[in-house]
């Protein structure tokens, strides 16, 4: 009889699971599966209670290998793992069956199929569980120093806190000079203080920190290696600097969308965007006397789906800053919905009402229209809440536009290996467990880059960020999974085909006793079997993920 | 010590292996003494009653050579497997299913449309086909039956050793006679070949596995030195078991592979598929270099399959 | 303890700052009222915009808290003062008295099964019923049940000791008494989170006269499968299960007569409450009255979108005047007018949900008067410069993180508990 | 959605074996399921950590214990989590299909695809056309 001792804990996760697949029959089927000694049903495995059960049941019934039937292992293998891990079992002799997100949740109206599927999928999870092998983690140590890409308000901000914790930061910008947008703006909503009174501060400090190694009209040229070892590659105007890191965290921000095309701008000369109004406001308005701004232009539209989160106040601060400057001055905003969420912008809305700037809501399908040819008179809309249409007198046009992720944020996520949303902004890891994180150890992201936020929520991310990077450069090592290959020099002929498919170069030739052998760097290794699947000779093995364990999930599949 | 009995046969194959067995040159005269022939059609004249009159397991060891491909085939492997104690599956027909294998592309109707309808020197104006048992004025005549997909030796019946190659190079027929001799055999199932791949051998110099393209044999001159494969040359080498001293290689063509996968490899043509895709270094959004890619691999299953089609995971085209 | 940091607040914001302060190798002692972590998001069935379920993204972080080395969990607690200045702060915590030794009770459940007296589940916002000795919710951390000695006979009365009696572990302890505990810290982080706004003084609504107007977190209760009614979406006057609901947003928010601000967060919860009846029920009918919109988060826009394209979910611009009750069959009927059309209508619904304010905790002058911080007006934490500090609060030394700062998403309390953390960081490596 | 009345009249449950990527169509399958996108119940995921560790041996192996179709979802090319692994496995299916071809295994049988962590309604629009192509097809006959 095998010594294999297999532990199935399947999950109702409330009624996720439990609502449609018949949890209680496919804990029975898992008691008939070869070398399952044990198999339990609970209403949370996740939580305490189950996971003390799992710790409870391994050394009751001695199991070696465990089983959990529930959720994702994209959120859940850790915890599990650790549970087993807990028990004194190896973190690695665990299989995760997905039969939440990938079954129950999606065939919600075919129970008996969802169950049908259940059984199958956790007869493969068993059939690989029989043959794994307990696996050992690699301690790679972290060099104590980060990398932050864009040196604008979350940038800075990042910096400084990693450098007041004594870590080393390489603070690279692309353009000339500090700042990144605040740079170009007037006033910042709410306390409407001047964007230099924030900004210039942050960069004295910034520059002042002997921590802080600022390399301004500087870009990244390339970034290899992994979490705790980063060679970085950095051009400045021309010169290649290498530099080496332990983490890295990406504040490249965004740009203001230029509504080309839309209500006239590009060929009306009174038309300007949010952004150009910040330069007039700057320098002093003219004598304007009736000002209309539209929010929602480029966004919240099939092209655009999301909302800017932050125009909405940018509009009104701009307004406010008009009315203050000349009380007489006429403002409208034109919008679809007015995004000023919160204590403090629910508070500024109300003071922009009560300066008389007047508030119209029109709807997608009747847009404002614009009256005059190569000058703005008038702007006619339709008034939604007035039921009528309206033809609002105009010497300045205002167009609030969204920010955008900018063009090179396709480069960026090449080169780091980090994906983006499908808007072209960075995808976080997890949305609410890791939401400055990105799915690669090690790199992390903060401010209008992961997605348009204002000063405070930029610079709360950026700290966040920052606590993120310094767990593993406080602990000085990690110890990455240790799903990673290995060759069998008994197989290997030395034939080459493995050496230029790995893309972090961790596998050469190394002469032994006069004949040529593949020798892969455990450290550099991060696991992705190209190589295994590619090597003639079978003798390359992928650790957890062995030929042998996904050839019996294979042939468990049809019974 | 009493002199062993040896028996051979030559099932579906070409031949070569009992011509191979002769290019032991004046070594035949030590199997000469070491063994008693008990059977081999092609080289005395025993007949298939004789072997069937011997008791079991009299013989000490049989050389069977060639696939399994129709009933009279199989019929007389299941009687050397009762009669011998060692039945050896000796060249890649019988080890893998060899050359005869492809024809598993086939079936038999295709097979006899193309062989005795088809065929442009046929003079059949009746159609007639093998039958078989056919009645004639003389009485009854039989035929094998012709199966639809040939079989490898231990597809049909138990063996103990493999003696890969077509045919098996003369090094390691002796290696089998000097074990057989010694008594001193490999564990039950071994091959007679290296467990590394022919690279481990192979003579020339080894640079980057990158391809640009791949040319047919003839289409350039290779460089006498360098791994054929990095220059573009379908080189079976990396997938395909050593042992044989890279004959081919010598004489400056590639290997096709006829010593078979390597021990920890299910499907070799899987293997040589994967690796060689791997190392083409084209850019996969290019259409037309991607068919170019697939074209320049000639016949790939032909190809990847020549010597093991029938122990392969798919091993026969679907009708 | 020298590398310390006090959190106060044991939901999610407070967990994932200790998560975070801990991992970064230093002390954490995390104090929580109630008698486990979990906090208000434990309460909520799903989470927008992903609708995983609340408890699976939250279980993983409260058990990597509770079995953390560098976290000690103090439950059941509350901080009675704090002295000292940044880097040297001490603080006085009272643990009330479990009646339970952590030690020995193994969370078996018995005492629990077996307590005849029961009260109203402050968990299940009061639409069900727990035992007087009991675990707030099956999740708990520490799974250590807590005897209510306003509802426990032994305590009333001197009878029954029923838990006593079946306790294998004989953890039941009624003899235990409060506890005074000293804590030094060099930074506190506050994370007490929100209450919710009680909609009754909005006599319109009929909140607690009309049986069937409830607000959003009684709702979730319902819909959640640890709920009283074990997910069903039974409502209150007669059982029945709903399939046509209505929704009415800001409901003591954005109103002079209770809170001018915004809570951010209900337009998210509002839709995401009406996709979980269609989810529960195929084909229930939600109507959502709202003034603003407010998606403003990654994929929020999409989310509405696809509330109404594929959960027969109507959006209604107009907040309803008044809900009155047709006595015959028990429903809620909405007067309002829709704005984008100026019409007045009526519509009667099975169920009417509002979609409550958050407010600050109840607790939150007690708390600020012992840590002596300010407030802004409307009781929330004054942060002096939001801008460049958004997470710092009057007091050097003292952080703020979380809907007690002011009332934000998961997502952005996630965020702003480890930019606590890395706050707290600086001032421990001796910054300011 | 699929209709009923297909599955009803044929009677076959395609059985399809699909691999998917730890890092976007295994993320994708999660987000359809987030997102309640409801597809056909005929497919077992294999969780591997890049497509370009399945190894042909193992699709060949699938057909061979009677698999209908396999499915291979990678990331698409430039989100590779491993920067080029989704390249090799274009190459290497590529090359399988033409092969599988000569082995009168029908060309719609095996299919790659690429699917990125934000695309779960697109992950299940594949599941479901790979169901119904398959059911058309019939069962996989050795």
């Amino acid at each position: 009889m095998s010594d294999v001792r297999i532990g199935i804990f399947v999950c109702h996760c409330g009624k996720n699971i439990g609502g449609v697949i018949n949890v209680p029959e496919v804990t029975e089927y898992a008691k008939t599966l070869p070398d399952v000694v044990y198999a339990e049903h609970n209403l949370y495995t996740c939580s305490a209670e189950g996971i003390s059960s799992i710790r409870q049941k391994i050394s009751e019934h001695k199991l070696n290998r465990v089983v959990v039937a529930s959720c994702t292992p994209r959120t859940h293998e850790t915890l599990f793992r650790n549970a087993c891990e807990a028990a004194g079992l190896n973190k690695y002799l665990f299989e995760f069956v997905n039969i939440r997100d990938q079954c129950s949740w999606v065939h919600m109206q075919e129970p008996e199929k969802a169950t049908e599927k259940a059984r199958d999928l956790i007869r493969m999870g068993v059939a690989k569980a029989r043959l794994l092998e307990p696996l050992e983690e690699v301690e790679i140590r972290v060099t104590p120093s980060c990398l932050v890409i864009g040196g604008g308000v979350a940038g800075m901000s990042a910096a400084l806190n990693l450098a007041n914790q004594g870590f080393e930061v390489y603070l690279v910008e692309r353009d000339k000079e500090l700042g990144g947008l605040l740079l170009n703006l007037n006033r910042l909503f709410t306390i409407n203080g001047k964007a230099e009174e924030v900004i210039i501060p942050l960069i004295e400090r910034v520059k002042n920190h002997q921590k802080i190694k600022v390399h301004t009209s500087t870009e990244v040229k390339g970034v290899a290696g992994f979490i705790g070892n980063f060679d970085v590659t950095l051009d400045q105007k021309g010169e290649e600097r290498k530099i080496k890191v332990g983490t890295i965290i990406v504040a490249t921000g965004a740009e203001v969308l230029k509504p080309v095309g839309q209500y006239g701008y590009g060929d009306k000369s009174n038309i300007l965007t949010q952004l150009e109004l910040e330069e007039r406001l700057n320098k002093g308005m003219g004598d304007e006397q009736n000002i209309v701004m539209i929010n929602c232009v480029g966004a919240r539209i099939p092209e655009r789906p999301y909302c800017g989160r932050i125009c909405c106040m940018v509009a009104i601060k701009n307004a406010v800053l008009i009315k203050e400057n000349d009380p007489r001055a006429k403002v409208w905003v034109l919008h679809r919905d007015l995004m000023t969420y919160g204590t403090e912008f629910e508070k500024y809305y109300q003071k922009a009402m009560e300066k008389g700037i007047r508030f119209i809501r029109y709807s997608l399908d009747k847009p404002p229209e614009i009256v005059g040819n190569n000058k703005v008179k008038a702007v006619k809309v339709y008034h939604q809440l007035m039921g009528k249409e309206m033809v609002l007198p105009c010497d300045m046009l205002v167009l609030t536009t969204p920010l955008i992720p900018h063009e090179d944020n396709q480069d960026i996520s090449r080169m780091l290996r980090v994906s983006l949303s499908e808007h072209g902004f960075f995808l976080e890891a997890h949305l609410k467990l890791q939401p400055v994180e990105f799915a690669t150890d090690g790199i992390y992201i903060c401010g209008c880059a992961r997605w348009p936020t204002d000063v405070p929520e930029a610079i709360s991310q950026a700290c966040a960020a920052s606590a993120k990077a310094v767990i593993p450069m406080r602990r000085g090592y990690v110890r990455p999974e240790a799903i990673t290959a290995s060759v069998n020099e008994d197989k290997c002929s030395g034939c080459g085909t493995c050496v230029l498919l790995c893309p972090y170069n961790a596998i050469e030739l190394q002469s032994k006793d006069g004949k040529k052998l593949a020798h892969i760097t455990t450290a550099q290794c991060k696991g992705c079997g190209t190589c295994g699947a590619a090597c003639p000779s079978g003798a390359i093995s992928m650790n957890h993920f062995r030929d042998e364990e996904i050839l019996a999930q294979v042939e468990a599949l049809v019974i | 010590m009493a002199k062993l009995k040896l028996a051979c046969y030559w099932a579906a194959s070409c031949g070569g292996c009992d011509v191979a067995i002769l290019d032991l040159n004046e070594r035949i005269l030590q199997v000469a003494d070491l063994a008693d022939i008990v059977f081999w059609p092609i080289a005395v004249d025993f007949k298939h009653h004789d072997v069937e009159a011997m008791p079991d397991k009299s013989i000490d060891f049989c050389l069977f050579n060639g696939a399994v491909r129709n009933s009279e085939q199989e019929e007389i492997a299941r009687l050397l497997r009762d009669k011998s104690k060692i039945m050896v599956a000796f060249g890649s027909c019988a080890h893998l299913g060899g050359i005869p294998g492809l024809a598993n592309f086939n079936n038999r109707t295709q097979i006899f449309e193309r062989a005795y309808l088809e065929a442009q020197s046929n003079d059949n104006p009746d159609k007639t086909l093998p039958q078989t048992s056919s009645k004639v004025s003389e009485g009854e005549l039989e035929l094998p039956e012709f199966y639809d997909t040939v079989k490898a030796l231990n597809q049909v019946v138990g063996v103990d050793y493999y003696v890969p190659g077509c045919p098996p190079p003369v090094p390691i027929i002796s290696k089998v006679i000097d074990a057989i001799a010694s008594q001193k055999l490999p564990p039950k199932g071994s091959v007679f070949a290296s467990d590394k791949s022919l690279c481990d051998e192979c003579p020339r110099t080894k640079g980057e596995k990158k391809i640009k393209k791949l040319y047919r044999p003839h289409e350039i001159i290779p460089d006498p030195e360098q791994c054929l494969l990095e220059q573009g040359i379908l080189c079976m080498g990396p997938a395909t078991r050593g042992g044989c001293g890279a004959l081919c290689i010598k004489a400056n063509m590639p290997c096709r592979g006829c010593f078979g996968p390597l021990p920890s490899v299910s499907d070799q043509g899987a293997k040589m598929l994967s690796a060689l895709a791997s190392i083409y270094d084209i850019d996969i959004k290019d259409e037309v270099a991607m068919a170019q890619m697939v074209e320049e691999v000639v016949d790939i299953a032909g190809s990847f399959y020549r010597f093991c089609l029938p122990t392969a995971l798919i091993n026969r085209r679907r009708m | 303890m020298n590398n310390s940091v006090l959190i106060i607040g044991g939901g999610i914001a407070g967990i994932q700052a200790a998560i975070d302060s801990a991992n970064m190798g230093f002390q954490v002692c995390l104090v929580e009222k109630s008698p486990s972590i979990g906090g208000r998001m434990a309460q909520l069935d799903k989470t927008f915009p992903t609708n995983d379920c609340a408890m699976c993204i939250l279980a993983p972080k409260m058990i990597e808290a509770g079995q953390h080395a560098n976290i000690k969990l103090l439950t059941y607690s509350e901080v009675l003062s704090v002295e000292g200045e940044v880097g040297k702060f001490k603080a006085k915590i009272k643990k009330k008295a479990r009646s339970v030794d952590e030690e020995k009770c193994t969370g078996c459940g018995i005492c629990i099964e077996k307590c005849p007296w029961k009260a109203d589940s402050e968990f299940d916002a009061g639409m069900g019923k727990r035992k007087a000795i009991y675990v707030p919710f099956p999740q708990a951390i520490p799974n250590v049940p807590v005897i209510d000695r306003e509802h426990c006979a032994y305590f009333l009365k001197g009878k029954c000791r029923a838990c006593e009696r079946f306790c294998e572990a004989g953890a039941i302890n009624y003899d235990q008494e409060d506890e005074i505990i000293e804590v030094e810290a060099k930074a506190i982080i506050l994370a007490t989170g929100f209450d919710l706004y009680d909609p009754t003084p909005l006599r319109e609504y009929g909140y607690g006269r009309i049986q069937n107007v409830i607000t959003a977190m009684e709702y979730e209760r319902l819909s959640s499968a640890s709920g009283p009614t074990a997910g069903e979406l039974k409502r209150p006057s007669d059982g029945k299960i709903v399939s046509d609901i209505a929704f009415i947003q800001c409901v003591g928010s954005r109103d002079v007569r209770s809170n001018r601000y915004c809570s951010s967060v209900c337009c998210m919860y509002g839709t995401k409450e009406a996709i979980l009846a269609y989810e529960h029920r195929p084909g229930t009918k939600s109507t959502i009255f709202y003034i603003d919109l407010r998606a403003v988060g990654k994929r929020f826009q999409e989310y509405i979108q696809r509330a109404e394209d594929e959960y027969n979910i109507t959006y209604i611009r107009g907040r309803p005047g008044n809900i009155e009750l047709n006595r015959r069959n028990q429903n809620p009927t909405i007067w309002y007018e829709d704005t984008t059309t100026g019409e007045t209508k009526s519509l009667e619904v099975e169920l009417a949900i509002l979609c409550q304010a958050l407010i600050p905790p109840r607790d939150i002058q007690k708390t600020a008067s012992i840590l002596s911080i300010e407030l802004d007006e409307y009781g929330f934490v004054k942060t002096p410069d939001g801008l460049s500090h958004p997470v710092d609060t009057t007091r050097a030394g003292i952080l703020a993180c979380g809907c007690v700062h002011s009332p934000k998403d998961i997502p952005d309390s996630v965020v702003q508990a480890s930019a606590a953390a890395a706050r707290a960081a600086e001032i421990l490596s001796g910054g300011t | 959605m699929r209709n009923e009345t297909q599955v009803k009249k044929s009677g076959f449950e395609p059985k399809i074996l699909a691999f998917c990527c730890n890092w976007c169509s295994y993320a994708g399958a999660d987000l359809a399921g987030t997102s309640r996108i409801q597809y056909a119940p005929n497919v077992r995921v294999i969780r591997v950590m890049c497509s370009g560790r399945i190894d042909p041996t193992f699709i060949l192996r699938a057909f061979q214990v009677g698999v209908d179709g396999v499915l291979i979802l990678g990331c698409h090319p430039g989100d590779c989590h491993y920067i080029d692994g989704n390249y090799k496995t274009a190459r290497r299916i590529h090359m399988l299909k033409k092969m599988l071809s000569q082995l009168g295994i029908e060309d719609d049988r095996l299919r790659l695809d690429w699917v990125s962590a934000a695309e779960g309604k697109r992950f299940a629009s594949i599941i479901n056309d790979m169901t119904e192509r398959i059911r058309a097809l019939g069962p996989f006959v050795r």
